[in-house]
């Protein structure tokens, strides 16, 4: 920061209670090792994340569909500068994988050394539970292989 | 400049909404107001929403919002006009399709306020004056503020405490009629006095509540009204806004909004109409002073008048201007980005008669409407004009 | 809040630096217990709270005056629902006075029963160190008396 | 729809500004805009304000400004389209003015960024993209997500590092050359490559800095332009803007933005211009594989073929089209809501022929100039073409 004068401001500190019901299947999903997304029962569209209306024909008669979790990578990061929330981790690796059902998904790649991640790569999305206990979900190398 | 109607309306219920994410709530509005309108999500080349956020998870409301709602590669923005947000964001889209730019465009209004605790809320609403000179030491909430201006007019006019509750006690009585309203329960002057003071001399009552919400108009240009063949379309007639100071203490005085006053000749001007011409009006009533001012900057009366309107009842269905008939912010409820675009929502309604229950349904002499949406404290001012 | 299902989002803390480099005065007279206006070389015109540029007729060069600090209550109000950061205080009581040297001043009004304040009360706008150190000012009646 | 040019520029220096607030901030480029213009504070019937905030203290922006500016009683809009944010304000008065409603109007683009630690600016920045789905488990950063196009780009066209690198090489040395740039210093390759990583693949000089700054523009409609005896005013041709989805996986690719292309090809249609008829644009070069991108989206050459460019110095002053020659985001500094305004501001100095150094005046044959402003990753995009 800057040497200029400066009066600090009352601290802000704010944290959300995001709804999830019509999405909870979802959430309950991953505690039972599933990953669920939704489909249109009116126009057949697929998504993942899940959504609870149909953007496409605006029907609000959606499927839970569990998903094989079976892709490959389309692409990924490492990020190093993380944001204050981040700050306990270590850095980590963002991955975006094409789902063998058409539908794409982000989330941290894990169990691979950085080195050996290639785009193409074969990963699977697994439900995980974080050490601070937050439900979520994570790519994993499909089997174990030298490149 | 094109004539703009406004060919679809929709508006989900107000309320703790906590069932759905900003996301769904949005959607629940936008739905109604496409199929009104007859149009699909892939019909719309421009979008603007009207959210102030910071009280939900999503920073980027419009592209969460149009993403959800299928809404995506439409041209889109998002405007902030402080609680005018939303009739900001209906003049964005305006003087969008009035240029020539588009032949529709769909306004979105919405809120999502009960993520966060009462006392966040407070705070966070409290820093939106002018944060250095009135809240970081000085912790002005926004009762605060608005009580400020109940105490200089009191004092002025010799208007009374029961004079505001007169306020609370009729828009409730019309809330209790809207299924869409936050509070559908009528109250006494005795309820308005004997609930705990928020900010002297406001009292709960004299507040609306935090509320969830959100509303949808499809706006059209002439030709394309024609072209789809709307039946009773309700046309723009006149936008005025203004804006205030930022700074309280830089005001003249405290009796009345200048950003109001201003706005309101703007737009009687250009609508070429006069406030006896109004049969029906939605005013920014967040507390009980601020729809007597309203009265008082719009024209409806004169200055230090506008406590006498409320006491003889001629801003009821039956009396000279029904003002609030949904339940006015202060019953129906109050999520900011959305109040605006809620206005618009009811006064078409009423211009095309078909408010139910009959009750609550103004009489139309001329078929002129108007909203008056406040931002901040005066901070800015939107007057729009419909007209059927 | 509501019982519907919610997933608590990532607390977010802010608090920022405010610069004060151009009305640093106006903070270091409060510790000399000084309230400064700042007063248009060109155009005369006096402000309070001060500006570095004046509004009016956009010249940058500004006087420092110094006001009395006698002026009358134009408005006020108990605030007793306080927000977050405030909830350490007790409800506090906010006034607008009209200063006589023509400018308006918003603050707390301390030292003076509730049922004592009316509009038109005489005070004057003192410098204060608040008990946390914040520097700050405040009215006070202009003299102690019966109402 | 009547004409609209841009009558009037300001712009502050651009850095790290912890000198000023964010309203003696704006009044810098304000103040310079109406001199310009030959009109004061009153002249301005709309104002509209472009500012993301939450890194500094004041909730209303647009009101703090305006009171500071001595603009209060004008009409008054505040936009946000996440890092177009200047260019939606652009948007919003330029309709405001073509639609007949206002003869005149003023854009203030104004973002205070570092009243935050850097690691607070990395959150909110973070959290604007899709909330829930990318930042809540996942924190993905500003660079993070264009790190994600980065690598699919390079492993798609066999681009490289060193050819990021260049973007920034380039940016830097025009930056170099311009006094009111937040960096005026040139680097090399090696500098970029041995730069510390961000968001792999890009290091810290793939990467605008967090800046302050503010900018200004004046807009009038043709009969105001002559009234006030304009000399060269700079009429806008044409503006372009479009949307992508908030969620990053919902996107078709990562090689390119879908906004950026929609809203080009508008723009390009309205302006009645061509790719190859631009003699200077403003890209959006937040991050150098976003520069690349942008020589794609907007058809400056094939898709794959961006990194050729940069490698055959086509974009540089005497190439093809010289892009970015006031050292860009990535030299001059993204002040969020500033950089769209900005953006109008030196395309305006441009094409007026006063640009100084001469070295840093891109030569002119067709007098039309591009702006490309993209928000978040392509969440929204706004491109702007102007004409003298
Ligand atoms: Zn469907
Ligand atoms: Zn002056």
């Amino acid at each position: 920061m800057s040497e200029m004068p400066t009066l600090p401001s009352r601290r802000l500190e704010i944290s959300y209670n995001i709804p999830i019901s019509r999405t909870k299947k979802f959430w309950d999903g991953l505690r039972e090792g599933k990953i669920y997304g939704t489909k249109c029962r009116r126009c057949g569209k697929l998504y993942f994340p899940p959504v609870a209306d149909c953007g496409e024909c605006y029907s609000s008669e959606m499927d839970w569909v569990e998903l094989s979790g079976e892709g490959e990578i389309v692409t990924f990061t490492h990020i190093i500068v993380r944001p204050t929330s981040f700050q306990d981790q270590q850095p980590y690796t963002v991955a975006i994988a094409q789902l063998k059902e058409g539908v794409k998904a982000l989330a941290w790649l894990k169990d691979v050394k950085r080195k050996d991640i290639k785009v193409g790569m074969k990963v699977k999305l697994v439900p995980r539970v974080s050490e601070d206990g937050r439900v979520t979900y994570e790519f994993r190398p499909a089997e174990k292989r030298e490149y | 400049m094109r004539k703009v109607a406004i060919v679809g309306v929709g508006h989900s219920k107000f309320g703790e909404r906590q069932d759905v994410n900003v996301r769904e709530l949005a959607f629940e509005s936008v739905k109604t107001a496409l199929e009104e309108a007859g149009l699909t999500p892939r019909d719309i080349p421009y979008v603007s929403v009207g959210s102030i956020g910071v009280w939900y998870e999503e920073p980027l409301p419009a592209v969460a919002i149009a993403e959800y709602c299928g809404l995506t590669g439409s041209s889109l923005i998002r405007v902030e006009a402080a609680c005018a947000t939303g009739s900001a964001a209906v003049y964005s889209a305006y003087t969008a399709v009035a240029s020539g730019y588009f032949d529709t465009a769909l306004v979105i209004g919405v809120e999502k306020m009960r993520e966060v605790d009462t006392f966040t809320a407070v705070e966070l609403m409290g820093r939106a004056g002018s944060y250095l000179w009135e809240f970081e030491n000085f912790g002005l909430t926004f009762p605060g503020y608005y009580a400020l201006y109940a105490t200089a007019y009191m004092n002025r006019f010799g208007a009374s405490e029961e004079d505001l509750a007169l306020v609370a006690v009729k828009n409730h009585r019309y809330g209790a009629m809207n299924p869409l309203a936050h509070i559908q329960r009528e109250i006494t002057v005795e309820d308005v006095l004997s609930s705990y003071v928020v900010a002297w001399p406001l009292k709960l009552y004299d507040c609306c509540p935090i509320t969830d919400g959100s509303a949808a108009v499809v706006l059209a240009s002439e030709e394309k009204v024609k072209e789809l063949k709307v039946d009773t379309p309700v046309w723009i007639a006149g936008i005025g806004s203004s804006s205030g100071t930022g700074t309280l203490s830089y005001r003249s005085d405290f009796i009345g909004l200048d950003a109001a006053v201003k706005a309101s000749r703007i737009a009687y001007k250009i609508a070429g109409v006069e406030p006896r011409d109004i049969d029906v009006a939605e005013v920014h009533d967040c507390f009980t002073i601020a729809e007597l001012m309203a009265y008082e900057d719009l024209g409806f009366c004169g200055r230090g008048e506008g406590f006498k309107m409320i006491r003889e009842g001629q801003t009821e269905v039956g009396g000279k201007i029904p003002v609030n008939i949904d339940g006015g912010l202060k019953a129906k409820g109050h999520p900011i980005g959305a109040t605006g675009v809620s206005m618009m929502v009811e006064l078409t309604k009423q211009l095309r008669e078909e408010v139910k229950p009959s009750s609550r349904q103004a009489p139309m002499k001329n078929y002129v409407a108007l909203a008056h949406n406040v931002g901040g404290t005066g901070h800015y001012c939107y007057v729009t004009i419909l007209r059927r």
